[in-house]
């Protein structure tokens, strides 16, 4: 076999490497902000212990997970038991594959890429629902059989919220949708406002966290699917969970947030944006500094100091295409370098939305999430495609401008919404007449 | 391309295992799962076409018979349901009285 | 080279499947390898140059058709159905079931040899771009068909849920 | 399946179950059962058909053990039953004592029993909102109010050196004297503490999730709530205007001004504005005891060795929890012949069968939630 024939699979396979490596680092430290940001709101300091303000702690956890006694419930499935986990890990991983992490950090760019995301990310459901089922444990299986009723039903109405973006964008492929946004120079967030929205909620439901974590309900099911997996399969759910999450706020990011692209991307007046990632890295970098003589430890101190150093690396890096003459390597490679930062940036915020709606809200039940998913999503996705449709057919075949089309579609899209709502809070009545059925039944556990 | 005759081999040997789930089984969802494995063995001869006379037609085929899986794996799984709850059995031969 | 590689090595995947679906006694594992048995199928498929029913099998097939059927066998309880018989005695005419098959594709690859391994495949650029060709035929020559497999999934879905509601 | 369930006196193995059925024990190890409550769900699908509570996991034999100390000495056993409001226990047991004996104590020590006792009121009552929200899912309201039981456990540390099993009280008054700044502190907790509570109102009142979790669960209408003798909140949220502080004053209620929060509809909802109300009454109220502390001794007319005459008596307050009963019989020896002691907790839990049946898994810890119960009195 000749080298040209292996050269196009190189970089695709480092990339691939790179991303499975890393993955379960950045996982271990999505939960370590995570952590963090609950305690901010919760008015404590979270783990403080390892490492300076705990930034060793994931590692130290995944130390801890993988040298903890693997159990596996004697009467458990020891196949689908052993396997399941892997299947969700996998799935969430194989989903990578084409995500567009600025212009040039891409696995594959399909020609259906985002179908291909969608697809894989949602095999992940068996790995949930065989190892709920597995366990042969009753909260499990109930784990697992929400796990399957709520993804399901929630895929519906993803589905159709990113069709309101596809038909936008005109194309699957997740490069060409972000190059569209660029073109017209409008984030599909300003246009299709009620597709994001829509895909906000069903992405939180997609990836089981609160307010809609049924299958994992802790206060219910113990811990649901995952009740009976401890040590390093426990610590896979986990990897696959976090993820989904960057998988699902990745295709938020493309579909809806302009991908990597900066804000105001094509106005040079807002050129001054470019300089904005090193301040920032700078800023932490100060930070960083700032805190390093108050740690108490000499180890800490050092530690603090050079993630400090790290920032500032990582401010040079974003400076240098910048400061070098227009026409060199490293200038080029700008578009490249920018874009990673602005798609992490933005797909870091998309997750924080996440952690700020599962520290404020109360946990839905079961039956008013499938009400909330199949009455009033399923059909505000519907309406969200035909306005759309409708808008683009106004602009398209009629000439109508596009800055009356499009809000015209949005406010009727919002009319709609509203009208759902209201008709739901008339049906959604409570339980009361149930509770009279019941009482008449009157059927003690031991009949 | 692998020639097209591989492909029939395939769809053949998927079928021919189908085939011989339905008759031997007697758990109705896992004959219905070898309906499935018929249903797929047609796809992939389907796709095998399609691409050998360079026409997507075949897949047009294709999406339809996925769609017609979708609709008879939900009713024939809301009847297994349905029989379930009345016997309280999966099993085929003994769903052999018309009524209960 | 790559291409008969990656075929054979999902046609193996996909028999081998196969054959796990109907001997595996435990209904779930069953299931399980009946999604990778159409799994293989969609790498096939996706080594067909179709990428859109690749991404329909993927999404449909095994995302949505299987996790119904894994649903169901979870609600149905196994516990009991595993300690039965799980084949009856047919195997007899399954054995000439699969050998009248077998005859009559031999017969009809002996009858056209020449053709079905000596026949050249179309180039692929006549599928591409696959998903709006597809999307050209689904909307344009298969109207009818596709309004009527819309209706199809509607009834069935009534039909599902009638069947499945508790008290009918 | 057959020893998975057994236990607890009841043969599942002859239990006869639908083709939808299945019987999930819940407890005594599970996040939210609050300790180790025991129940056993009967489910169809996820709605409750039927269940079981049972308990004892955390017996300690308290009442037995009255029997053989002095009736000092079982004074601090009380602490451990209601841990979350151990002053309230106190007050409960001291008073028994005290009307057994026939002697009252001091005007002084009395008000500041009603400070401390509503003070743990609130204490027990925003540990119950934590963890009732917890149950349904907020995670964050149960930091915020962990933040002002902290206060409230500080001013008891000031005061008698303990935080949790406080024994703060004496019979026939106070242990310690009150410290110079107990008027200062509980006044600068109650002042910050009405916009807290308006702030926990803010997470949860008007929370769409919250009032769909929480409107319409757990029904107990005022007949069935009085026909099983469930008393405090769980009463009042059922439109019966009941508080034992109100109708047979004891310690030094009967001066201060204070209403009685009552609501109609006797669901979860209800029982939660109630509580929350009751905060704010209790804070009232210890305003209101603060600002005149009258002076004089603290402890009354009572010996080393108690021998209360030979003879019976029932005495009950309004714990945080209902009506926290002390029956105690004495033989004129230095220990009680007979102490029986009547939990709200026990008597409360006996409705969560009722109030369960036809609700979700989900709403089944919201209903053990909004009960507000504690183990440690439920078993004794």
């Amino acid at each position: 076999m000749n080298l040209n024939a292996i050269i196009p699979y190189i970089l695709p396979v480092l990339f691939a490497l790179v991303i499975v490596a890393l993955l379960p680092l950045v996982a271990g430290y999505i939960v370590l902000v995570e952590r963090k940001v609950m305690a901010d709101m919760q008015v404590r300091l979270g783990p403080m212990r390892v490492g300076p303000h705990g930034l060793l702690q994931p590692i130290a956890d995944a130390v801890k997970l993988l040298l903890k006694e693997d159990i596996i419930p004697e009467s458990a499935d020891k196949l689908v038991f052993w396997g399941a986990p892997l299947i969700s890990v996998t799935a969430a991983m194989l989903a990578l594959a084409a995500l567009p992490i600025g212009p040039f950090f891409q696995i594959a760019d399909l020609n259906i890429g985002l179908l291909y995301i969608l697809g894989i990310s949602s095999l992940g459901i068996f790995g949930i629902v065989l190892g709920g089922w597995a366990s042969n444990s009753h909260y499990s299986l109930m784990g697992a059989l929400r796990s399957a009723a709520q993804l399901v039903s929630y895929e519906t109405s993803a589905g159709m919220a990113i069709v309101g973006a596809l038909l936008l964008a005109g194309t699957l492929s997740t490069r060409g949708i972000v190059q569209e946004q660029s073109d017209t120079g409008w984030w599909f967030i300003f246009v299709a406002p009620v597709g994001f929205f829509i895909y906000l909620v069903a992405s939180i439901a997609e990836t089981n966290r609160a307010p809609f974590d049924m299958p994992e309900a802790e206060s219910e099911l113990v811990a649901g699917y995952m009740t009976e997996y401890s040590g390093f399969r426990w610590a896979l759910y986990f990897l696959a969970e976090y993820t989904n999450m960057v998988v699902v706020a990745s295709i938020a990011t493309t579909l809806f947030l302009g991908g990597w692209m900066r804000p105001f991307a094509n106005t040079p007046a807002f050129n001054f944006l470019d300089y904005l990632p090193p301040l920032l890295m700078l800023w932490v970098a100060g930070y960083c500094f700032r805190r390093t003589p108050k740690q108490p430890v000499q180890v800490q101190k050092m530690f603090m100091a050079a993630v400090g150093l790290l920032c500032i690396v990582v401010a040079l890096v974003l400076i240098m295409p910048m400061a070098v003459p227009r026409d060199s390597f490293l200038a080029t490679s700008k578009p490249g370098i920018h874009g990673a930062f602005w798609f992490l940036f933005k797909v870091a915020a998309y997750i924080y939305v996440f952690m700020w709606l599962r520290f404020t809200f109360p946990r839905y039940r079961f039956d008013q999430l499938m009400r909330l998913g199949w009455q009033f999503l399923v059909p505000l996705s519907i309406v969200n495609v035909m306005m759309i449709g409708l808008a683009l057919a106004l602009h398209r075949q009629f000439g109508w401008p596009n800055w009356i089309s499009f809000p015209l579609c949005i406010v009727l899209t919002l009319i709609a919404g509203g009208f759902l709502l209201a008709t739901g809070e008339k049906h959604e009545h409570p339980f009361v007449g149930e509770v009279g059925e019941g009482q008449e039944e009157e059927t003690p556990v031991h009949a | 391309m692998v020639p097209i005759g591989h492909y029939i081999f395939l769809s053949v040997a998927m079928l021919a295992i189908g085939i011989v789930g339905i008759v031997t089984r007697r758990n109705v969802i896992i004959i219905l799962m070898s309906v499935e494995l018929i249903l797929n063995a047609v796809n992939i001869n389907l796709v095998a076409f399609s691409r050998l006379v360079g026409s997507v037609e075949g897949q047009i085929f294709a999406i339809f018979i996925i769609t017609d899986a979708a609709a008879e794996a939900a009713v024939g799984l809301g009847i297994i349901i349905a029989f379930f709850r009345n016997r309280e059995t999966v099993l085929a031969d003994e769903m052999d009285i018309l009524k209960w | 080279m790559l291409d008969q590689a990656v075929f054979y090595f999902f046609a193996t995947m996909a028999i081998v499947s196969a054959i796990l679906v109907v001997t595996r006694r435990n209904a779930v594992q069953s299931a399980i390898f009946l999604v990778t048995a159409l799994l293989a199928t969609a790498g096939i498929f996706l080594n067909l140059n179709a990428e859109f029913v690749f991404i329909v099998q993927v999404i449909l097939y095994a995302g949505g058709i299987m996790v119904l059927f894994v649903f169901v066998i979870m609600l149905v309880n196994l516990d009991v159905a595993l300690h039965q018989v799980q084949f009856n005695r047919q195997w007899f005419v399954a054995l000439i079931i699969s050998a009248v098959l077998a005859a009559q594709v031999a017969a009809a690859i002996a009858v056209s040899r020449h053709s079905l391994y000596i026949m050249p495949a179309a180039a692929p650029e006549t599928l591409e771009p696959n998903t709006e060709r597809v999307a050209f035929y689904l909307f344009h020559t298969y109207m009818l068909p596709f309004e009527l497999a819309s209706i199809l999934l509607l009834v069935a879905m009534v039909g599902a849920v009638v069947m499945a509601k508790k008290r009918v | 399946m057959a020893d998975r369930y057994s236990g607890g006196g009841v043969n599942v193995e002859t239990t006869v179950l639908g083709a939808d059925e299945i019987i999930l024990n819940m407890g005594p190890q599970h996040p939210s059962t609050h300790g180790v409550l025991r129940v056993k769900l009967r489910l169809d699908g996820e709605k409750v058909v039927g269940s079981e509570c049972v308990i004892g996991y955390l017996h300690r034999g308290v009442e037995k053990i009255a029997e053989h100390r002095s009736y000092q000495q079982f004074a601090p056993y009380v602490d451990r039953m209601d841990y979350v409001a151990a002053v309230s226990n106190g007050l409960g047991y001291c008073e028994a004592v005290e009307k057994l004996m026939q002697v009252e104590a001091p005007l002084r020590a009395r008000v500041i029993r009603t400070i401390l006792t509503e003070l743990q009121r609130i204490a027990s009552h925003l540990f119950w909102l934590g963890t009732h929200a917890l149950d349904i899912g907020a995670l964050t309201p149960l930091f915020y109010c962990l933040r002002e039981r902290e206060e409230i456990l500080k001013i008891f540390e000031k005061y008698c050196g303990a935080r949790l099993t406080t024994h703060a009280f004496r019979i026939g008054g106070l242990q310690y004297e009150a410290y110079d700044e107990l008027e200062k502190d509980v006044e600068r907790f109650c002042k910050d503490f009405d916009k807290r509570v308006d702030e926990y109102e803010s997470l949860l009142t008007e929370n769409r999730i919250w009032v769909g979790r929480t409107k319409g669960i757990g029904i107990l209408t005022a007949e069935a709530a009085i026909a099983m003798g469930v008393t405090g909140p769980v009463l009042r949220a059922s439109g019966v205007e009941w508080d034992i502080r109100k109708a047979m004053p004891y310690a030094a209620y009967d001066q201060y001004e204070f209403s009685i929060p009552t609501r109609q509809n006797g669901d979860t909802y209800d029982r939660y504005l109630v509580r929350m109300e009751e905060m704010r009454q209790s804070r009232k109220i210890c305003l209101q005891a603060i600002e005149n502390i009258p002076a004089g001794p603290i402890l009354g007319k009572v010996g080393k060795v108690l021998k209360p005459p030979p003879g019976e008596v029932y005495h009950s307050i309004e714990a945080p929890k209902g009506e926290l009963g002390y029956y105690i019989v004495s033989d004129g020896t230095t220990q009680p012949y007979r102490v029986r002691i009547r939990p709200p907790s026990l008597i409360n839990l006996e409705a969560l069968d009722q109030m369960i049946r036809g609700h979700l898994v989900a709403d089944v810890v919201a209903i053990i939630g909004t009960l507000d119960i504690v183990l440690g009195e439920v078993d004794r």
